[in-house]
């Protein structure tokens, strides 16, 4: 049974790539040294540094969370280091009336749309001020306030919550557009399958975007499915799929934009797959090294969005290393008393653990919650 | 007030909100234009059009998903799942999401929807269209649990789970939704949720019970009256949080219980009841509390009213707890 | 909110036709006449009489099996009504060593497989000698003599078994095919999903049988998705799929041959749609008048599979009146005796309720066996 | 004997037994090349090739529903589940057709398979990467469920599990995959299934536990000592079907008992174990059985330690329940 006969089977798949950011029908605007391909980026100046801002203020924030993790002080962190052009850019692409449905990966992304950077520290820190009062893990946050949905550990429960959504504004006749994130692992997911099914059946103003970063934790996107790609999956629900280079914000954007136009002219929803790379472990729980092919991560670094996008800038002179170095420091600076609040905020009150599970609380949960505070403390606090 | 049998009076409290409240949309397979296998959404089609009772693809997942994302926007759906027993396609987004959502957002994202579906045995239905899986849902934090056994109090908790703020899980016992029949106040009318109903007064032991089940226990009430034994039965309604007042109230006084319900013993609400009752009035017991319910077995066709708890079960249990 | 306009949006579908057995694209050899649209039928004449035989007596049973329900004599009953050249045809496709999973409408391919009429009707009846202990509903047969999975309600669950199978057996080097079969509503299952992209993926000797009947209870194909057609769902997992007249045993037969021997040859699985039309309620619980437009019946009773195939072997001079008269009373008087032997056996002895939950009897269930034996018995029996 | 830790007794049993029996076939969401995430498969795809270490799409349902294919097929596939949190996609397959199988077919389709999946608390995983979700199983009739708490019970009870005829779910405690050290028989060794260990021998209370949570009890066991309560610690190891006998007969000589288990208390098994000494040694129960349970909350990231039922919250417990 070890011959390698279903091995071969298996790999078949192999002989198409589902996961080449350079294929021919991959929409590109920037090539990888930052050349424009196209006669106009989609952008303006000012837009494209706001991007360059928050993807390098986006890096910065997971580079340091990772060190917080590797410190001790937080426990876990999971990030999007090299897909902050598929994140900024999509986000970017959405009117402020839209929603967001998050994956684990798009701190940057409710950053960019409001979310203070003190709350999503205190979600790491799972302090007492975390308004989800610690419950979650890290990198699990919410902030309604900003059209932003609630983020989740199941992989792939949040397409048909956005599916559902954006039905339940059209039947509202309130026009906006729920773009919900995913990964390429979720689309073996159960509700990948029945959320683009009702979002086609209903024609629901969605934009699925599957960040396609190549891994599932281990597992390669050939041994995720034998779709040619991840766009055509569309197909199987009547939905248009395109994919883009995820690497290139203006790509991105371009693409994103498009979309939700699409949407909110009523023709319903798009699947777009950014094609983009994991540049980290799967989480810092995870050590990449097991089981990446090290040239692998060689040539997606050639890719790195911000360096592609920053080279633009750069050739267009409105980049310096001096703005560089300056951006550097603000968000260096704008963290340092950030962390500092959250890591000395002290964890949820005790009373904490039974609210919110009901809207008031039942008689089972008053005696549980009198019984524990009238208990000795468990150690570690 | 009027005579109406389950189904009329689930379909009369639907209507009755979906006027009130056009934040209502009704939603599963079959519910639209065939009005439900069981007829019970007929004519909310005809009256309320296809964008507020909606036929969906064959995918409770998608079904559930898809509610949890309408009560996000502020609708309040009422998703049908055509038999309980297809309810765990949907057990994922159940458990995982709708029970934890108003926790894990720190109250910001309340999920208040009601999902209907017909439970327990009763119609020939084996395996697959007869089992009560209450117990599988209330042990999860979040949610709460209603299986009404009249058509009065089925419209009144229906439409107390329709205003409730928290997700509702309303189990409709499909044995009498045609059997039972009583009278049902028009127009507004609730039942509060977490209240149970003493059903039949008694002095000598407490059965609890609920759903389809508090007919069988009703007869089994009246048999064992003709020897002697007085037996006090509460139709929980609510099986979670349950009316805990209401039943050790009962126990206190008789000192003896036995519940009685379709799903399997082990694990089941039953053994819940018997250790909150320990906990509560354990120096009231007079006779071990026992357990009346369905086998540790998968459901099955033909022996379904053997493996059922019906009244020939009961009377046994009451008469050996009542004489222990 | 329901002045049309979703309803406009949900229907958008409409505009193509998921359920049109006449499209071009549908492999067909048999024209609604009964004539040779090719040079070959690709079975016998032989093969065609065996064909048209069981199709017919899968009808006659069918026809009693509600005849019986009606009557109040057995619960329940779900049939192939219409579907008969689907299901034949395919399970007439498949060679000794194949493993058909059926859904719940195959009872006579699993006859033509060899399972003993007595067999079928103990379970309608679930009486003792039913080999399942009367447990399940009619139409929830079991045979592994033959090569035949159990039969379960949940939709869609037999089809990620049926992949699991067929991928254990290729792990064996076992040359077996594992032939599968669901409705146009399973395809919005989970299993469908995760079956179809686990076969794609590791290549298993599956063939998928789409009976696109149209409905799914009273939920038209355009509902269930907005895909251009079920076959073209093989696309998301880099399966071939293809369209064929479910109605024209021969084109069924062909198809479903191609498929077989291209698993057999390590190309892996294939999904077929097959084109045909559920001519009776859903099930003896359902009235399909009040959501079936009358026309709808009217053309595809034109199509009937039954009758096709009888007017090309008529025309051939294969068949005629007298052939068809004693066929019937032939099935006639095989069902006679079975039906009786069913009805007259008693139900399963009461320690069955116990039997076969583990392979051995744990305590509890010897307790709850005990308290069963001595307590008085249910009414109804 | 060698000094193991849990994943490596498992990871032994595994390997052994793969060596033995050429049927078994482990497959999941990154056990393959890289070994599992908490690397409990660590090596067997060297060893064994991808044809036996089956690295699989993201889908727990087309893992379960596969596995189930295979195990019709006649092959003994080993299912991870990466959390048990995570199960939940593939409940329907595990509760609708996985525990129904051998029942539905007469017994011709057994479906032996052995679905491994961390469990509980402890490794500060939040809501979805710490619960305990074995009562929703439990209840579930067909299926055995086992949780060892040593790492020679760990491999005996998976060695038992694979030669199982039955499906079995096999949790394991994450919170002491590595803490959890012991000596470890080598090359074949069994523990049956259904058996419990009575942990500690005691006089005064008994203490009926499971998993991660017998260290706590061992600990708590060992301050009310100081306070001249005297416990008796069963570690059921089986949950499912439990050890009755000896539960029974320890409650039977001590009179009081205390279930400790993580999974939240209502519904959960330490109420069926409540319920089952009330049928089984009511007149011997000198004090209210207790439990000390997770909340009937979803499990919290920060407050994990409170939430549990750790050792401070097991002693009072205890002292209460002696002194009754
Ligand atoms: C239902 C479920 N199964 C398994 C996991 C464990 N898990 C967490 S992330 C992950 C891989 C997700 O891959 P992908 O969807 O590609 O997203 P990415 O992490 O690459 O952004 C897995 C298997 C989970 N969270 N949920
Ligand atoms: C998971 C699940 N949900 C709902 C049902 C109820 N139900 C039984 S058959 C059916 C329609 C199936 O349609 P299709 O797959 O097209 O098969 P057909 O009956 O048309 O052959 C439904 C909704 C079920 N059996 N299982
Ligand atoms: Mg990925
Ligand atoms: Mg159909």
């Amino acid at each position: 049974m070890t011959d390698g006969t279903l091995d071969q089977a298996a790999h078949g798949a192999l002989r198409r790539e589902p996961h080449d950011a350079l294929a021919a029908d991959v929409v590109r605007v920037l090539s990888p040294e930052g050349q424009l391909l196209t006669d106009d980026a989609g952008v303006t100046d000012e837009e494209a540094l706001v991007l360059y801002r928050a993807m390098v203020r986006t890096r910065i924030i997971d580079e340091r969370a990772v060190l917080l993790q590797r410190q001790g002080r937080i426990g876990f962190h999971i990030g999007s280091l090299g897909e902050e052009a598929t994140v900024l850019g999509s986000v970017h692409a959405m009117r402020p009336i839209d929603w967001m449905f998050p994956c684990y990966r798009e701190f940057g992304g409710a950053l960019h749309r409001g979310m203070p950077l003190q709350r999503y520290f205190d979600n790491l820190f799972g302090n007492t001020n975390d308004p989800a009062k610690g419950r979650q893990m890290p990198d699990h946050w919410t902030y309604r306030q900003a059209q932003v949905g609630s983020v989740s550990s199941p992989i792939g429960t949040q397409i048909t919550q956005a599916v559902g959504f954006a039905w339940a504004a059209r039947l509202r006749k309130d026009p906006l557009v729920a773009m919900v994130y995913f990964g390429d692992g979720a689309t073996s997911s159960n509700e990948f399958h029945s959320g683009l099914n009702f979002a086609g059946v209903f024609k629901t103003p969605n934009v699925f975007i599957c960040r396609n970063n190549g891994w599932a934790i281990s597992v390669p996107t050939e041994r995720q499915t034998a779709s040619e790609t991840f766009a055509a999956k569309g197909v199987a629900y009547g939905i248009p799929g395109v994919r883009c280079d995820g690497n290139d914000v203006f790509a991105v954007v371009k693409t994103t934009r498009e979309a939700v136009l699409r949407a909110v002219r009523g023709d319903g929803p798009t699947l777009i797959e950014a094609l983009t790379y994991r540049m980290s472990g799967h989480s810092t729980s995870d050590d990449a090294s097991r089981y990446r092919p090290e040239e692998q991560m060689g040539s997606w670094t050639a890719l790195d969005p911000i360096r592609r996008l920053r080279l633009f800038l750069e050739e267009r002179g409105s980049w310096s290393t001096q703005d560089q170095t300056s951006l550097e420091e603000q968000v260096a600076a704008e963290l340092r008393p950030v962390i500092e609040a959250a890591e000395k905020s002290a964890p949820p009150a005790l009373e904490t653990l039974f609210e919110d599970v009901y809207a008031t609380l039942p008689w089972h949960l008053q005696e549980q919650r009198a019984e524990l505070l009238a208990g000795p403390r468990a150690k570690g606090h | 007030m009027t005579q109406m049998n389950m189904v009329q009076a689930i379909n009369d409290a639907l209507r009755f909100e979906m006027q009130r409240d056009d934040r209502i949309v009704v939603l599963g397979e079959d519910v639209g234009k065939v009005g439900g296998v069981f007829r019970v959404t007929a004519g909310l089609y005809d009256e309320f059009g296809d964008d507020r009772v909606i036929d969906t693809p064959l995918s409770e997942g998608g079904i559930i998903g898809a509610a949890i994302g309408m009560a996000l926007y502020g609708l309040k759906p009422v998703p049908e799942i055509q038999f309980s027993d297809f309810i765990f396609p949907a057990y994922d987004q159940i458990v995982s999401e709708l029970a934890k959502f108003r926790y894990r957002s720190g109250g910001e994202f309340p999920c208040p929807m009601v999902i209907r579906t017909p439970v327990g045995g009763g119609i020939r239905g084996g395996h697959y269209h007869s089992q009560s899986p209450e117990a599988q849902f209330i042990h999860v934090a979040g949610l709460k649990v209603v299986c009404p056994a009249t058509p009065a109090d089925a419209k009144g908790l229906l439409l107390s789970a329709l205003r409730d703020p928290d997700p509702v899980m309303f189990f409709e016992p499909k044995r009498i939704y045609r059997a039972a029949k009583g009278e049902v106040p028009e127009g507004d009318y609730t039942v509060p949720i977490g209240k149970a109903n003493v059903a039949r007064q008694g002095e000598h032991v407490t059965l609890v019970t609920w759903g389809a089940m508090l007919y069988e226990s009703l007869d089994a009430a009246n048999k064992v009256q003709a020897e002697g034994v007085n037996v006090e039965i509460i139709d929980l309604r609510t099986l979670w949080p349950l009316d805990i007042d209401t039943v050790v109230a009962s126990v206190k006084k008789t000192g003896r219980v036995v519940v009685v319900h379709e799903a399997p013993k082990t694990c089941g609400l039953g053994g819940e009841i018997v250790a909150l009752i320990n906990e509560k009035a354990f120096l009231y017991l007079e006779a071990p509390p026992k357990r009346v319910c369905g086998f540790d077995t998968p459901f099955p066709y033909t022996l379904e009213n053997e493996y059922l708890p019906l009244s020939h079960r009961i009377v046994p249990a009451l008469l050996e707890t009542a004489r222990y």
